[in-house]
Order: structure tokens, then C-alpha cells, then sequence
């Protein structure tokens, strides 16, 4: 390979990447520039703590950061535990056969679509939850959204976690079973330190696919403008809230306010991703 | 002299995807002595310890035959029944691997490993441990001021001193050595060669080796390992 | 001790865990088909149209779902052919090239966008549509080029992370035995740092098929829509699974309509798993003997 | 039959329709006698309401944008819409057909919509709390219904949305304790129309003018239309055309 | 014998994170002779190989101060110089690490490696040249029916020769050995011991090793690695 090609290729190698981070800046300079009226007066984080009421020309959103906040996080609080144990299960506390059978199981769910989680949620869940909880009031609510959440997350995240098992090495793991650790401790002492960054990346990804889902909130959560009060309330979430008003005049101010959503779960997202990285970093200096 | 025996392999067949690696073997090793093996590259001389500890199970398509007993407290054990676990009996059963497999965790924290897993708490009994269990693979002196940095930055023949050491921690009663010497140059070799003899009173050992000269040194007995089989020398 | 009852707990919890995960996903599926089985068919798809008929694209389909399901496809394949190119060689240069400068700016870049809802990366895409619209070309429009652009974007990130992570996880010694036998930095990377890393950057690729073929949020605001035929051209709009589905599931008028509904969310299953085998099969086949080997958590 | 359809014979070329979502299965419907006839044109029909129709044929982004309320004198001036009107609808509060409450006064519905009931006893019904359905700004079903039957009174923030007739309409179908608003042409078994002030929501009291909450659908172009899309309006009117509205449901212009 | 001198280390100086491990080096070396490098573990004799072929730049926190000068067809080149890119360099010096490090590949495809990175597309070039290099190695008859499998499939010793023979497929000037025999037996040891002094004929090699005994019977010229220098033995 001659020199030119090496180039050639670094270049290449490069500019993708270049690309690719700019991709993220490119989407931020997108939202400000679209939601200027409305960010630019300063008016932006006043928006974040008022009430939606275009009919007294209020955009504020914080029903839907709340409605927002309420369902991701109640997600994670579901699909971590289960997440954790699935991987466990996986890495060695469970039998071969059958982890290799969970194994693919859980990849296989990365491929259903969020969109047949909302399906189903209005067609069996949906009802479930009414019948057993009278002030559910429709079924349509922050429960229902966040439990079919959770398992549109799990895959992600277990995904994640298993590849920073798989990532221990082989070396370390026949120290391990030579000095007598049996498969509990194998896990807590050798893997899951190793595996960390692997762990820390899958929560990032699973609370970036439960802010970031817009389906199943949309179809389910019933997309009550309020802040809500208890998690069988109807909720709107800044995700389902872009996609029910993307749909007003451009030139309104209603329109212009989607995209100050956008940005603030940009920043959100920014925020988590910056926070969570910290962290990681932290965990892996201690050791 | 005739030693008590401390394993007896009986009728022992193992294979790798199909292909036979070792066939109705019968042996048994004296307590409290040097067994060697020895034998050409590839003959499964690495294989035969983790036979021992059952290691090998972690291999895909790798399939055993036969018994392996061990004299524990004046019993005999069947290694793969059900009444001795794993882990239990790899305390008993310390291995040394032929390349050094350091955790990756500090020098300290690799010593104090085997004791993490028996439940050991008490700061400076494990202390105490460590450093005779360092002294007596002869790295103390090197690493006793750089006890938690990475076992990683130490070189290839302080590596495997460290695994040595490691292994000598939990106080088992056989230590299979897989070429325990090959990394180190031949002053080390033989303090670790003195050492080796000196384990005696406390273990069991079966040590390969390549090294007849070595062998001679230390061994009370030794195996060849020809085609599929052992054979004394 | 201690360490042995939370051993038993910890046992206990990860049964627990994956019991409550597969079984509460085979009920929903399980579900799904047994109410959408009976209206699976060739009507399904192709409603009164000759199957030969439809695919060759001499007749229209109106009463299936076949438009919808060549629209998922054409999606799927155009985003995934275009992001996968670039993501793999920004990986390759974060894992292989980038200072340590640019691995914390970039990867910080890939991890905001990995992060970024889709939903937002739709609305990214519908306001550069009406951006060109407005100022260059007023025959543009959200469209199937739009969504497959938008899709890109949002995948982009996995692919390159994934590639990266795979490539980084490699040991000093792969990394130095192509290079002690001369091989220059671009061979070392293509002869065997990729290579090594294929099953890894395989599963990258899968998440993102994963994610292409089941989006609705981005494309909702790029282009798909209700009622369009089969894809035509990259300026026209489209129709797609999944938004049928959510669009069916909300608005349907009649029980067959709603069958119509459950038999598309099989077909999307469907689709989505054939993906996913067909992923599944190229890894074990390019992992090769050298492949990871299994049950190494199970000694 | 002298094809309205002929006209569109041997030509090629794509239509765009997008918005109110109360005219989407006439649109439908038209659109496959058209397509099926010339396997070269092409229709595409999208939903999002009244709002987002007005807007996207305004910008130029779709050819047909319909509504389900006439265009604002505002919006009519800034893009320059021609307005046709091709069917009358009206909007009728709706409950589940399990609900016993049929009927309902204007003054007890805004009551219901403001949220000031919330209990269906407090009507006569069974003790439950009433699930209210609403629609988006963008609605032009919403429009009219918050004009002439709600008066412009509040809706109550912890109204569930949804985003289209055909939305409301399974919605509340499946709600036991839903309360929504939809279009006449869309009601069916499923769902029971709530008699507003003893007049129920019908195609026989919108037609007589009895009911109303009524309104016309239209179809909106920039400036003259022109093309297939001249033609597509001209279908919308065509006797054929006309019976497409019927037979959906709705009331006929013509 | 008055040999005349292929590589000429100037005045060298390294560390790992500011720790120096050699200082002020100065060092020739003979062609076509055997130096062997002895010296105790962790003096930095592995480091020292890597600083022929320039292997140290992919560690981190690694500072080299100094020249480095081979002579290649009658010409003194500056390895650190710009006239000599590395892999141009590397296959010109080949290497023979401390550990086997087989590709992840089959056991034939680590022997073209090194050819396919050269653009030989000739299959039957490729096949003799494998053989030839198998059978040099003493390799060939255990490998020849499974060339098609893992290499990882190979044992330790195995592996180690395998190494060995992918490096001669490249013809090296100079040849770099780290412990070449630390894994083999006896037997499979003395015969790479004759192999080595048979390619003194076509290179110059440079062997670290720990046995005195080996190095008495192979190496031209010893040298030992004393703190942070080299002296004559
Ligand atoms: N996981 C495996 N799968 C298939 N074959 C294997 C595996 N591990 C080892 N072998 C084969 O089994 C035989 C014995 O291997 P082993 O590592 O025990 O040899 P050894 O005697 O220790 O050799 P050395 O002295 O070179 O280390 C070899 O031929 C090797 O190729
Ligand atoms: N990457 C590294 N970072 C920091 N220190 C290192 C690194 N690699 C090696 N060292 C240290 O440098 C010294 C020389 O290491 P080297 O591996 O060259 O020793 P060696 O002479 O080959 O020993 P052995 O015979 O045990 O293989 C050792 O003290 C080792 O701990
Ligand atoms: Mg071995
Ligand atoms: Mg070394
Ligand atoms: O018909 P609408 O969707 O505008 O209510």
C-alpha cells in the first residue's frame, strides 16, 4: 500500500468522523435558529416554568418536562433491575443453555418496533390498567407509558451491558475460576468492575431511548396538557408534544415553541450524557 | 520411601472436538512431592493439569472420560462428584498458568484476591499474608514500594512470580505449576526452584517443565508425556 | 457469610429478572398473534392485485399493505447503506487515529447525538426540507430523501460507537503482531483490527437496522404518509409499517381495518426478524473459527 | 357511465392532499378510483388536522390542503387560498355506547369541558369519573366544536388528545367513560352521539339544519388550481364525486 | 573473525512515564552473528528488542532519546530517520515476541500475512514460500493436515514456532527473539537452536535469553542487561 493510499484513507477516516461530530452541532444550530423568536427575547427559561395555553397566548412547556421526566424516569426505575439481572443471568449465574437462549432472546427485542409496543399498549395494557385502577381514568396514563417503556429499553441496555462482560478477558476470568471464585464472586469481584464503562454506556443509551421514545407516550400516555399528579395521570411528553403541534402554521408562535422543546431535550440529553461520562471517568480512576 | 498417595487418575479419556488427546490413563502422584512432566510441545501437558481443576470445562467441545480422585482430610473425593464444588476444590488446587494472567487490579489487590473470595476481612492478617506469600516467590523486595500499581506494569517474569504468589495465598494443598520458570532468568529460576522444593512439606506439586536439567534438580518424580499417555522416565 | 446469601439473592433476582422480561414480551407477542394470525394472507398484502401483478409494479395495490411494506424496505436499506460507510470509518479513526483531544471532543459529539430524541432528529429533517423549500428549490419537499437522510442521522452514532468500542477492546499483542511483520497502520486496520472487530461492529449494525426499520417519530415529520403507492423516487413521499400501524391503531373505522392493523404489525415483526437473522447469520459465519469463544461465564 | 374520471385518463403526475382528518376517507376513496383507473398518477394523502392543511398547501408543500373550517380572511389574503367547499358535516359530542347518558344541555357540556363535572352520577350516569377527549389546535373539528357548542369556554387541562377523527372516534369506543367531540360523518355503532339540548347529532338534523354544530369541508389551493389537482377538485364536485360523500356519510353540496 | 557491524545504537536513552530504563546506551552489533541479551527479569530486555523495529511507539507515556543505525544494502540508515517508514522497516526486522501472538485467523493465513501485506498474489509463490518457512520452523508435520484451522487451536510451543516460521516468510535482515525457546521442550528447543545458527547465515539475529547453557551453545557474542546499560559477558 503505497503512501497516497495510507493518506488517502486517513483523510477519509477523518472527514467521517468530522462529519459525524458535526452532525450534533448541526442539529443544535437547526433548533436555535428555527426557535429564535421565542429563545431569543430570553424568554427561553421562563418558558420551561410555565403552563401550555396558546388560547391566552401562553407556550410555556413545563407540563411537558414534567410529563417528560415522570415517564423516563420511571421506566429506567423498571427496566434497570430487570436489565441487571437479565445480564447477571447471562454472565454466569444462570445456566449456558438457556443464557444463550435469553442471549438471543434480548437481541431479538431490539428489533421489535416501538411503534408495536404502542399498538399492543392500547389494545391489552391499556385496558388492564383501567380495570385495575379506577382514577386511571382511561388507562391511557404515566403507568402504562412507562411500563411498555421499560421493555423497549431493556434490550438496549442489557446489549450494552453484556458487551462490557464480553470485553473482560478470557485471562482474567480463568485467574479468577483457577484461585476458586465460584460464579457469584467471579461476577462482583473480576467482571462487573471490568465492565463498568460497558454499564455506564447501556444507561446512557436506555435513558436516551426513554426520553427520546415518542410513540409509545404518544399512543398511550394520553397527552393530557397538565403537570401531572400522581403516575396514573395522562401525560404529554416534549416528545409527543413536537409531534402533536409540528402540525400548526410555521409562522405561529405555537410552532416556533416546538422547537424550544427540541432544544431543551437537547440540552437534557447533553446534560445526562456529560453527567453520566463524568461519572464513568471517575469510576474508572478510582480502580 | 514409600509416600502416601494424594491423586489417583483412573481410566481417564479426554478429547478436544473429537480428537483424543489422552486414553484410559491410570495415575497417581505421592503427596508432598515434585512430580514433573514432561514431554513434547503439543502433547496436552497444559491440558493434563486443568484436568486436575477442572478448568478445562470452560472450553467449548472439550469432553473428559474417566475419574479423578483426590485425598482430602484423609478422604478420598471424586473430583466431578457432586460432593466438592468448584471453587472449593480449586482453593485446594492451585494452578500457575504457563503465561502469567495477572488481574487487572493492583499488585496488592491481586494478592488479596484469593483471600476476597474465602471472606477474609482483617486488615493486617491479609497484610501479613500477602507479604510472606510475596517473600516466598522472591518479589517482595521488588514491589514492596509499588504495591498498588497496576499488576500490569510489572514485567513477564514478575508477572508470573506475582501468580506464584497469588496462588501460594490461599495455602493449597496441590499446586499444579504449568512451566513455572519459563519466564525468568536463571537466577530467579532458581530461588523459585528452592522454593518449589521447600512447598513440599506444605503441598503436593506437579510441575511441567521442559528443563531435564531442571527436572533432575528438583523432581522425586517425573512423567513423560508420549502419544496420548504417560510414561515414567 | 455474607458474600454467600447475597450470592443466593443475586441468583434468585436474575431468574426473577429474566422470567418477568421474556415472559412479559412473549404475552404481548404471543397476543399479537393470536388476534392477528387469521388475517394474515395474500389479501393481506395484496389485496385483490395479482401478487406477480404487484411486485413487478404493472398494477397498484390499494387494499394491502404491500406499498407500505416496499416503502419500510427502500427506507431501511438507503438510510442504513449510508450511514454504515461513514460510521464505521469515523470509528476507525476514534479508535485508530484520533489524539486524545479529539476522542474527548468527538465522542462527547457522538454521545449528544446518540442521545438525541428522534422525534427531534424528525423535526431536524421536516425544518432542513422547508428550509430548501423556501430558498432553493420550491419543488422540494419533506420526502423519502429527507427521512433517509434524517434516519442516517440518527444512527450514525451507534455505528461509529460501536465500531470504535470494538476496535478499542482489541489486546496490545493483536494490535502489535501485524505490525512487527511490517504492516503499515491503514493494513493493520483492514488485514486484522477490523476483522477482529467484525462482531462487534456487526452488532452496531443491527441496532441500527433495528432502529431504521421501526421508527415512526422521524419519519412522521419527513415524509411518510397514509395513502401513496409504492416508492417511486427519492422526492416523493412514501409509505411505511410502522406508521400504518400507528396510524391504524388510532384511527381505524371498522374491524377489518383494525385486522388490517394487527397483520401489519406482524408483518413489521417479521420483517424486523428476518433482519435480525439474517444479521445474526452473517456474524456467526464471519466470526469464523477465530470467533469468541462461547460459554467462557460458565467454567 | 360517462366517466367523471375520464378527464384524468393518459395523464401522469403525482397529488399531494394533506390536513383535516374528517375528510380523510372520501379523499381515500376518491383517490383509488382515480389511481386504479391511471396506474401513472399518483395521490398521497396525509392527515394532521385542519391547521396543518391550511398551511402545507399554503407554503406550497402539498397541492390540496383541506380543512374542516373555512380559511381565516387572514390566512385566505396571506397565501392566496381558493376555498371549495365540497361536502357539510357536523361535530357531535359522543359517549361510549355503554353510557346511559344520551343526552346532554349546552350548559352541562361546557360544565363537562371546563371541568367543572367530573363524575358521570352527577348526569345520571353510573359513579365514574368522566375521561374528556380533546383535539389539538391544529383540529378544525375542535374549531367549530369550541365555537358553537362550547361557546369558546375552557377545556379542561387533563383532557386527553388525540389527533384526528378517526382517533376520537376508536378513543372513545374503547373508553367506557370517555366523553369526545367528532365528526357526524364518522359516527357509527361504535361510538353514541350525545344529543345536544335534545337535538341529536345526525346526517338527517345536520341536513335539515336542526343540529348546529355544523360546518363545511373543504378543499383548499393556492390560487387557482391548476392540472390534476383542478381535475381532483373537479371530482370532489362531480355527481360521481358527490356520491363518494354520501356514501361516507356526509352531507352533499350538490 | 573480524564481522562487520550491522546495527549501531547511539547513545540511547529511554524511559516508561519519566522511569528511566536505559541511559546513554552505546552498542554495535555484529552481521550475521548471534548476540544473545541475558539478564534478570524486568531489566528491560523485552523493551530493548522493541526499540529496533520501533515497537515501544504504540505503548503510552514511552520517551526515547538517541539514534538507532542498521545498515541496509551498504547504506547507514537512521531508523528514526524519515528515509525508512516503519512497516518497511518491521519487515526488514522481524520480530518474535516473549508470548506467542498468533493472528486471529487460520494457521495458513498467519503465514501469507505477511506476504499479503506485500501485494504477493502468486498462490503457489504463497504456498511454497509457507511450506518452506513450516518446515524450517519444524513445524510442517504437526500443522500440515490442519492449516485450515485456528491458530489459537495450536498449543503454547506451537504457537511459539508458528510465530517463528511467520517471520521468516518475510525474509528478514534482522531477526529479533524474545525467548524463542521459553516454551518449547528439549528436543523441539535444541533443533530452533540449530535453526538459528543456520539463518546467521542469511540474517543477523539478536536473542534474549535466560539460559546460559543455550546462549554458551548458539550466541557469537553475549551481552547482559545490568541496571539501565549493557556490558559484555
Ligand atoms: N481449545 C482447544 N481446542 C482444540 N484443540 C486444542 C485446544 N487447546 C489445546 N488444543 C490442542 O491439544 C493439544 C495439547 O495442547 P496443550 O496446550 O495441552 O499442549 P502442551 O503440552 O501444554 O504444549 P506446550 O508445551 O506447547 O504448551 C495440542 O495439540 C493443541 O493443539
Ligand atoms: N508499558 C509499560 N509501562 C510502564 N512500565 C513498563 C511497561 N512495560 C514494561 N515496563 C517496566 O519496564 C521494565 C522492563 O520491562 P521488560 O518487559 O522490558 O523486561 P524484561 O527484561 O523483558 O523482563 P522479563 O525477562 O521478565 O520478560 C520492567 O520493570 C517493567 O515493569
Ligand atoms: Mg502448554
Ligand atoms: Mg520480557
Ligand atoms: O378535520 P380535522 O382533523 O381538522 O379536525
Amino acid at each position: 500500500m503505497t503512501r497516497v493510499t495510507q493518506q488517502t484513507a486517513r483523510i477519509v477516516f477523518f472527514l467521517s468522523a468530522a462529519v459525524s461530530a458535526m452532525a450534533a452541532a448541526l442539529v443544535f444550530g437547526f433548533l436555535l435558529v428555527f426557535g429564535f423568536p421565542l429563545i431569543g427575547g430570553g424568554e427561553f427559561f421562563s418558558l420551561l416554568a410555565r403552563p401550555w395555553s396558546p388560547g391566552q397566548g401562553l407556550y410555556g412547556f413545563l407540563p411537558m418536562i414534567t410529563g417528560t421526566a415522570a415517564i423516563s424516569f420511571l421506566s429506567i426505575v423498571f427496566a434497570l433491575p430487570l436489565s441487571l439481572g437479565t445480564v447477571c443471568f447471562m454472565g454466569g449465574l444462570g445456566p449456558a443453555r438457556i443464557s444463550r437462549l435469553v442471549d438471543g432472546f434480548v437481541r431479538f427485542m431490539t428489533g421489535i418496533p416501538t411503534v408495536i409496543y404502542g399498538f399492543l399498549g392500547i389494545f391489552l395494557l391499556v385496558p388492564v390498567v383501567r380495570t385495575l385502577f379506577t382514577s386511571a381514568g382511561s388507562g391511557m396514563c404515566i403507568l402504562s407509558a412507562s411500563l411498555m417503556l421499560s421493555l423497549l429499553v431493556s434490550p438496549t441496555m442489557i446489549i450494552f451491558f453484556k458487551d462490557g462482560f464480553d470485553s473482560v478477558d478470557v485471562r482474567y476470568i480463568q485467574a479468577a475460576d483457577a484461585l476458586g471464585a465460584d460464579s457469584v464472586q467471579r461476577l462482583i469481584y473480576v467482571i462487573l468492575p471490568e465492565a463498568w464503562p460497558g454499564i455506564v454506556t447501556g444507561i446512557i443509551m436506555g435513558l436516551g431511548r426513554a426520553m427520546g421514545d415518542t410513540l409509545i407516550a404518544l399512543m398511550i400516555a394520553g397527552n393530557a396538557v397538565h403537570v401531572p399528579g400522581s403516575i396514573l395521570d395522562s401525560a404529554r411528553t416534549l416528545t409527543s408534544h413536537i409531534a402533536l403541534v409540528s402540525a400548526s402554521d410555521y409562522d405561529s408562535l405555537a410552532f416556533k415553541s416546538i422547537f424550544a422543546c427540541g432544544l431543551t431535550l437537547y440540552v437534557l440529553n447533553a446534560f445526562a450524557v456529560i453527567a453520566v461520562r463524568k461519572l464513568g471517568k471517575k469510576r474508572g480512576q478510582a480502580r | 520411601m514409600d509416600k502416601p498417595v494424594k491423586i489417583r487418575v483412573e481410566n481417564l479419556t479426554f478429547s478436544y472436538h473429537q480428537t483424543p488427546v489422552f486414553e484410559h490413563i491410570n495415575l497417581e502422584f505421592d503427596a508432598h512431592a515434585i512430580t514433573a512432566i514432561i514431554g513434547p510441545s503439543g502433547r496436552g501437558k497444559s491440558t493434563f493439569l486443568s484436568l486436575l481443576n477442572r478448568l478445562w470445562e470452560s472450553q467449548p467441545f472439550a469432553r473428559m472420560e474417566g475419574k479423578v480422585w483426590i485425598l482430602l482430610d484423609g478422604q478420598w473425593v471424586d473430583i466431578y462428584g457432586k460432593t466438592l464444588s468448584k471453587p472449593d476444590l480449586r482453593r485446594k488446587v492451585g494452578m500457575v498458568f504457563q503465561t502469567p494472567n495477572p488481574l487487572p487490579m493492583s499488585i496488592y489487590k491481586n494478592m488479596a484476591f484469593p483471600l476476597k473470595l474465602t471472606g477474609v476481612a482483617d486488615k493486617s492478617l491479609i497484610e501479613e499474608k500477602i507479604t510472606a506469600a510475596l517473600r516466598q516467590a522472591f518479589l517482595w523486595d521488588e514491589v514492596k514500594d509499588r504495591l498498588h500499581d497496576s499488576a500490569f506494569s510489572l514485567s513477564g517474569g514478575q508477572q508470573q512470580r506475582l501468580c506464584i504468589a497469588r496462588a501460594l495465598v490461599s495455602q493449597p494443598e496441590i499446586l499444579l505449576l504449568d512451566e513455572p520458570t519459563s519466564s525468568l532468568d536463571a537466577g530467579a529460576a532458581s530461588v523459585i526452584e528452592d522454593l518449589l522444593v521447600r512447598l513440599k512439606e506444605r503441598c503436593t506439586l506437579i510441575v511441567v517443565s521442559h528443563y531435564l536439567d531442571q527436572v533432575s534438580r528438583i523432581a522425586d518424580t517425573a512423567l513423560k508425556l508420549e502419544a496420548r499417555g504417560f510414561s515414567p522416565v | 457469610m455474607t458474600i454467600r446469601i447475597l450470592g443466593g439473592c443475586l441468583r434468585v433476582f436474575s431468574w426473577g429478572a429474566v422470567l418477568v422480561l421474556t415472559g412479559s414480551v412473549l404475552v404481548l407477542l404471543g397476543y399479537l398473534l393470536v388476534k392477528g394470525v387469521p388475517s394474515l394472507g395474500r389479501d393481506l398484502i395484496f389485496g385483490q392485485v395479482d401478487v406477480l401483478d404487484a411486485v413487478l409494479l404493472k398494477k397498484r395495490v390499494f387494499d394491502g399493505l404491500f406499498p407500505a411494506i416496499a416503502g419500510t424496505l427502500s427506507v431501511v436499506a438507503l438510510s442504513v447503506g449510508l450511514a454504515v460507510p461513514v460510521g464505521v470509518c469515523a470509528g476507525i479513526y476514534m479508535s485508530e487515529f484520533a489524539t486524545v483531544f479529539q476522542q474527548r471532543v468527538f465522542g462527547l459529539m457522538f454521545d449528544i447525538l446518540a442521545g438525541i430524541p428522534s422525534i427531534v432528529i424528525g423535526l431536524f429533517g421536516f425544518s432542513g426540507a422547508i428550509f430548501i423549500h423556501k430558498y432553493i428549490s420550491n419543488d422540494f419537499r419533506p420526502c423519502l430523501a429527507v427521512s433517509v437522510a434524517a434516519l442516517a442521522f440518527l444512527v450514525l452514532p451507534y455505528i461509529t460507537r460501536t465500531t470504535q468500542a470494538a476496535m478499542q477492546g482489541l489486546s496490545i499483542q493483536i494490535r502489535q503482531a501485524a505490525l512487527a511483520l511490517g504492516a503499515t497502520r491503514v493494513q493493520n486496520i483492514f488485514y486484522v483490527l477490523l476483522p477482529r472487530s467484525f462482531s462487534g461492529i456487526l452488532s452496531g449494525i443491527i441496532l441500527a437496522i433495528g432502529r431504521c426499520a421501526e421508527d415512526t417519530a422521524v419519519i412522521m415529520l419527513t415524509g411518510v404518509v397514509a395513502t401513496a403507492g409504492i416508492p417511486g423516487s427519492l422526492l416523493g413521499s412514501y409509505e411505511a409499517l410502522p406508521f400504518y400501524i400507528y396510524y391504524i391503531s388510532s384511527q381505524y373505522t371498522d374491524a377489518a381495518e383494525l385486522m388490517s392493523g394487527y397483520g401489519a404489525a406482524i408483518i413489521l415483526l417479521g420483517v424486523c426478524a428476518v433482519l435480525f437473522f439474517l444479521a445474526f447469520l452473517i456474524k456467526r459465519h464471519l466470526a469464523g473459527p477465530a470467533g469468541p469463544a462461547r460459554g467462557r461465564f460458565h467454567g | 357511465q360517462a366517466g367523471a374520471i375520464d378527464p384524468f385518463s393518459g395523464l401522469s403526475g403525482e397529488i399531494r392532499i394533506s390536513g383535516g382528518t374528517a375528510h380523510i376517507p372520501v379523499m381515500k376513496e376518491a383517490a383509488k378510483q382515480i389511481m386504479r383507473a391511471n396506474p401513472e398518477i399518483s395521490i398521497s394523502i396525509a392527515g394532521g388536522g385542519s391547521g396543518v392543511g391550511i398551511k402545507q398547501v399554503g407554503e406550497g408543500i402539498v397541492d390540496i390542503g383541506n380543512s374542516g373550517r373555512a380559511a381565516t380572511d387572514a390566512e385566505v389574503e396571506k397565501y392566496g387560498l381558493k376555498l371549495f367547499k365540497w361536502a357539510i358535516d357536523g361535530v357531535g359530542a359522543a359517549v361510549n355506547p355503554g353510557n346511559p347518558v344520551t343526552s346532554l344541555t349546552k350548559a352541562q357540556l361546557k360544565d363537562i369541558y371546563s371541568g367543572k363535572i367530573t363524575n358521570w352520577k352527577d348526569l345520571g350516569g353510573k359513579d365514574a369519573p368522566i375521561t374528556v377527549y380533546t383535539r389539538d389546535e391544529s383540529s378544525g373539528t375542535r374549531a367549530v366544536f369550541w365555537k358553537k357548542a362550547l361557546d369558546k369556554g375552557d377545556i379542561v387541562s387533563s383532557a386527553n388528545f388525540v389527533v384526528s377523527n378517526g382517533a376520537m372516534k376508536t378513543a372513545i369506543a374503547n373508553d367506557p367513560n370517555a366523553i369526545g367531540y367528532v365528526s357526524v360523518g364518522h359516527m357509527d355503532a361504535s361510538v353514541a352521539g350525545v344529543a345536544l339540548d335534545g337535538v341529536p347529532p345526525t346526517i338527517d338534523t345536520v341536513k335539515s339544519g336542526e343540529y348546529k354544530v355544523a360546518r363545511g369541508l373543504y378543499s383548499n389551493t393556492q390560487g387557482d388550481p391548476s392540472g390534476l389537482t383542478k381535475l381532483f377538485i373537479a371530482y370532489l364536485l362531480s355527481p360521481e364525486g358527490q356520491r363518494i360523500v354520501v356514501q361516507k356519510g356526509f352531507v352533499p353540496v350538490n
